[in-house]
């Protein structure tokens, strides 16, 4: 299980890769991969994602360590970004590990729908014509709903 | 005395990341009434507490959580990483 | 879209992070690797994939398609080996580019369940003590079911 | 004539991957019912139907499908990919 904030970029190839092959037990990896969209011209200059750093570390590690127990992973790894970034540069990343893919793809998810809403990240978004942070969106409040009142 | 904390859009309404705060609040919320007292750019900051966030010692809590023994008060909007 | 049938190993962090780097437009990527399972020296000493040439590349090019359309997916690519690998060995991976994370992560579960029971591919366990062709789940029959009757 | 494929345990049971059949029946369940009565290895591999599956032309079809106008049938256990 591995945490790691940082600011600067990463290669999510390589991520992948190296997170793939430590695993000889587990028949079943499942990554994501979220990356500033480029909306071409008229659209985003760049992204700033602010964080609470101490408290993030801490929530990752909660996060991660939940989602190890739930789904019986093998492993789990999550790295996020804060600071500047622009277009087409990766945001974060997670990836799982697990016997079978139902809980691979499970624990992405749900590792997904915590970080979303429960990791302090705050993304603000640099157009040509001004700054604005992005909202909370009530699917993403939905989505965290569907791992609760389960265990 | 307790470390006070602003992330986003409430730290630029308010003017600063952190500041340290002397106060005998006894909840979260008691702590909001004293900061909205002071200026008006923290009566802005904490206009609609719905659309706010906060931890107690890096721990989101709610706004009635007692502040007894907390060093670190942190207020922020809904969270958006991922 | 792309769709390669190959008896060659593949190195999956190369071509999740080739893959992820295409699509500035498309804010999630997915990914999933099937992995050859270690199961210590008394288990597995290889897998052998048989595969029908011919049907196995248009059985994949459907249902790559059928992805694209269903998820309105900016993209997505299915790998799969056929012939003998051993422990530790990437048999497969498939990955999903879309705009948001929901329609990537779904469209790659839907690619792995169409995978499992409708693309003629079939593994046979070559262990110490004997070979055996690998029974088909009913769990995996089911997991396709959640896919029918919905379009 | 059609050419008839088999794969995995059915391969192996027949004990050939391929062969070309003279036949002039109308399904593939009819063409089942003439490959049974060649040989046991045919038998054997034919005795359950619900653990086969069949494509007509590179198509997973029903044992009921018709045979006009296909060039090529495969019989295999239920697949196991990914």
């Amino acid at each position: 299980m591995q945490v790691r904030v940082q600011a600067a970029p990463f290669d999510f190839g390589a991520e992948a890769g190296a997170f793939a092959q430590g695993h000889t037990t587990a028949g079943a990896i499942v990554t994501f991969c979220g990356v500033v969209r480029d909306d071409g011209p008229a659209g985003l200059e760049r992204m700033e994602i602010e964080h609470y750093p101490g408290m993030t570390e801490r929530a990752l590690e909660q996060i991660a360590t939940q989602a190890m127990d739930r789904f019986a992973l093998d492993d789990c790894l999550i790295l996020h970004r804060h600071g500047p970034m622009r277009p087409g540069e990766t945001i974060m990343m997670v990836a799982t590990a697990a016997r079978h893919r139902a809980a691979a793809f499970a624990a992405a998810e749900f590792l997904m729908d915590y970080l979303k809403s429960r990791a302090p990240f705050w993304k603000k978004e640099i157009a040509r014509d001004g700054a604005s942070w992005v909202a909370a969106k009530d699917q993403d409040e939905a989505a965290l709903a569907r791992w609760t009142g389960e265990d | 005395m307790i470390e006070v904390l602003y992330f986003a859009w409430v730290r630029e309404r308010i003017g600063l990341p952190r500041e340290t705060v002397d106060t005998n609040a006894a909840t979260v919320a008691d702590l909001v009434i004293e900061l909205k007292a002071r200026e008006d750019r923290y009566a802005a900051a904490f206009t609609d507490l719905s659309a706010l966030r906060v931890a107690v010692d890096q721990k989101l809590a709610d706004f009635d959580a007692p502040l007894a023994g907390a060093r670190e008060i942190a207020f922020f909007p809904p969270m958006t990483g991922g």
